[in-house]
């Protein structure tokens, strides 16, 4: 009866996952989650740097709350694999969020390495959901490959210039098998809402919320518009016409 | 007499016979919230205990943070 | 505290104005009010046919709720007077839509009978929402002669075809000081979130809503929508880039 | 005798002396729910009493429907 | 046969006019009007300056180039009737270009006091072409008073946006029975093609030439485009599809 | 001294390539050729169908011009190889679009099998062009592959659709050492002259040309945006501008 | 002695009985290349050796310059 | 007795001793104009005249169409 987003094994009622990275203190995810009402939750490993203290950034997010870490640093597939597990190893469980990369000015993913590094996660049992370029014949491969969803970007990574592949991503709504979700580019509410209209599964925000001068208000504002645009993809919405069309009787009184 | 080691890239001098969990707790790091990969492999955390250190050995020492 | 919308001396929480024509039986309002929390309704003035027994829509819709009467079907400034009063007379206050229209093939309002239907108006203690075209010097007219607001289109009335007008529509937001609600052509909820996060103050939507096959889903989502631009707006989203911006830490471990 | 009157538009043949109320009632029109124009200016519901029809007299009965 | 440009009574090849503003030295225009193929030129009124020497640009257009003098600075119709004969005095002929703008952060026309001055000058036997926010019955207006061509904007003057207001300018082509010359906004060449394959008859375009690197190139450009945009016109362009449409062959010999 | 295009050791004046599938007859295609003015002019292999008597294409196409056979109907890397062997042997010379599509609803390549014959057919000497999807690590791969372009899509092809892909078009305009040639679902001049005016190094079309009311008029058209496009490149654009900048000396004479 | 007049919005000083096409020639324009309106009125080029400049007279002397 | 070959997918019986530029010929192909796979090598144009069929033997024969 309820509309509930299917990922992974989960069944869950949010269809926005949220990043944790960019925020000048991790004490702001905890509010960030609540006003997000985000049920997954990205996170990345890295060294320790012994020279400052920091915090613990899982101590800020709930235990209900599903992690996603993902491979951010990972060149090539190896790496990928190598960090995802280590990312379990660290507790995050067995989700991972493939991301490899080798373009330092836009960021853009690799196919082939991440196709790799899908297939052997795959068979050690994770959760894989890789970040990709929106490309049919990539994504039809991790389809193959026994990925739980795909990942395509709206735009580079932090760029906040929306939805502009929506050419591409239209296709792979209509031709992939798989939950479709919008990553990375997404920079106002507007865009994640016309994804989900699109029929996009979900949405993965981090820089459009960490980078407003208020980030539990956008946090919040993105909730609503993923569930707008998701509840007007199921309401069905009506023809556009070259011309208009009344709404109001014109058959007027008037003479 | 001291044995050095490889510690997230950096080269440190440690005592001999330390374990992982003397080092972390040498660097004031809770064992339960980091991930240790103990010459390229990934050590549990049950084993940290039992791991002594030896001349050049490569620890990285890695820890969860905020991403996207 | 609270971000009320100040209309016409009421404050209200909600941002979105709807519409009640096009719809296949007047019994689905209440469930459409209810669904979209709107707190003004548009309704129109017709002739009754003798010959057809119908409803009144006014058993529909709650107390609380404030009418806003359309002068639909007129085609200058005097017609628009008098159904203006007409509408008083049926009871339905003292707010009014002014829509003055003459070309019958996109319903495009006519921005001169619409300043002196305004003027008039305003003289006889009328709370006075113009629809019309998104013309800078009309509003600065209209802001002169007492409007309550101005509410440009969007895109063709019905034609559920979006913001089209944005670039018309931001100089609006920026030069009028009178609330600017878009009326006309949205036909999704992300264009009534993008309007929103431009800083137009309401949005009013009648076909987008009447013609989706769920018509109380849609109106839920159209709210939540109108909500997310809001506070996306009053939230200050961050800057957008021509390249990427790591939102995971690059300086990674791996040599 | 009749006399003849226009409604909406249209010629219509009453009797005499009917009041607007009783029109209305004829039409079964539920006075709360209507407005009427008589010979073009707009008549308070407390006149449809009152006002008694004439040959040649002009009547609009309108009432709110949906609109946008 | 050939698809000629009739304009105030004149036919031309040339379906792009240019503006003579803002260049860095008058001797340029020569070259200006060389390489961009225009018949019409639009030139402006002002004080003398006795403190400066400035070269009189009249010597730099050829004699057989339509001038167009603009009423630029007028605020109302009065003001803009004024500039008009004193344009003619000047020696500029009777074609005028009104343009009536009292805003000065966008620079958006008055389409009240424009329609004023289109009348007056109309039946001062001016060849009247009014620069016009895309309002399609201030259009009609302007027909109905006599006016040569309407010009619609497609983003605020000197601004290089593009042709923004595409939606309404569509509906110009399609209702008034007058050219439509987009004028302002213009950016690129792509911009002014755009506007000639949906019908509009003439661009007017001065500060995407003036503010280039390499002005004479860009006229270049810009009289392609035109004549590109203007021949797809005529050519009928197809369809467009949702889907792929194979331009080879596709069934194939390979098993 | 001329900007000319350097593609597979050829300097040619020429950036529109054109395709000559779609055509009602192949005696329309010299005309085509002529008011296109292209220097490289795609064709197909196909088996010979003994039934039905057909024209020779080659016949129709002028000596002085590169043929460019593609690789349509395969759907790996071994069949693309084969047909390019066959389209050499039938004496097409060493150029060759690789094309490997296996999607049939929208016809997107395959990025993986097309670096794979890429790789091989550069070794046997032959001048590659891959079509690709707009995905920077494939073209990377194919420019170490040593591609002598890369053939980015705009839309679907056939579509007609236009630039759709502009935004990662432009990422591989800016951070690929190839030529790029825009390749597929271009519908209007407008879209070939944006892609131009970004930095795009030439153009190819088909459908938009054949599918015309006017084939000839609109290869001529399609020929003058190009043009267009390149110079207005090369003429280094403006910057745009949020607010209005006067075309005309506002400091006017009027008090 | 001389007369006031203002020029362009500016006062000026210029002597007695100075026609336009005096006052042009000391300014160095060109009569053809200029338009001058006359308290108000445009002056026909023709008139500038007719037109004698009294106190008080308002001129506007413009010309033809770039524009979009 | 004739053979039986296979030219673009289709079986098609043929006399003995065919040569390839015979059977070109027997379709009024001309040999410039078409490219020809021979059992899936490619037949230089130069060897149609010394190619004689044979039983089974696969043929594509194929030309140069508009294509974009």
């Amino acid at each position: 009866m309820d509309d509930l987003f299917e990922l992974g094994e989960k069944k869950m009622k949010s269809r926005l996952i949220i990043g944790t990275g960019k925020y000048s203190s991790d004490a702001l995810i905890p509010n960030i989650i609540s006003e997000s009402g985000s049920q997954v939750i990205t996170v990345a490993l890295r060294r320790i740097d012994f020279d400052s203290k920091t915090d613990n950034i899982l101590d800020h997010i709930p235990e209900h709350v599903q992690l996603l870490p993902n491979t951010s640093g990972a060149r090539n597939a190896s790496e990928a694999i190598r960090i995802a597990k280590l990312a379990q190893a660290a507790g995050c469980g067995n989700w991972i969020k493939i991301e490899v990369i080798s373009d330092n000015k836009y960021l853009l993913p690799d196919g082939f390495e991440t196709i790799e590094a899908t297939k052997a996660l795959v068979k050690d049992g994770f959760i894989v959901l890789p970040y990709i370029s929106p490309d049919l014949m990539v994504a039809k491969r991790l389809e193959d490959a026994g990925a739980a969803a795909v990942m395509p970007l709206g735009a580079p990574i932090g760029s906040n210039r929306g939805l502009r592949t929506r050419e591409l991503v239209r296709i792979l709504i209509d031709e992939i098998d798989l939950p479709i979700i919008v990553d990375a580019g997404l920079g106002k509410p507007s865009h994640a809402c016309e994804a989900m209209e699109m029929g996009a599964d979900a949405c993965l925000v981090n820089t459009a919320i960490a980078g407003a001068d208020n980030p539990g208000t956008m946090a919040r504002a993105f909730a609503k518009a993923v569930q707008a645009g998701r509840e007007a993809f199921l309401a069905g919405p009506g023809a556009t016409s070259e011309f208009a069309s009344a709404s109001s009787p014109l058959t007027g009184f008037l003479e | 007499m001291g044995i050095i080691i490889t510690v997230n890239g950096k080269k440190e001098t440690i005592e001999e016979n330390t374990r992982i969990s003397d080092f972390l707790a040498s660097k004031k790091l809770n064992p339960d919230k980091v991930v240790v990969e103990y010459n390229q492999d990934i050590l549990n955390r049950e084993n940290f205990e039992n791991s002594v250190l030896w001349e050049n050995d490569v620890l990285e020492i890695l820890r969860i943070v905020g991403g996207g």
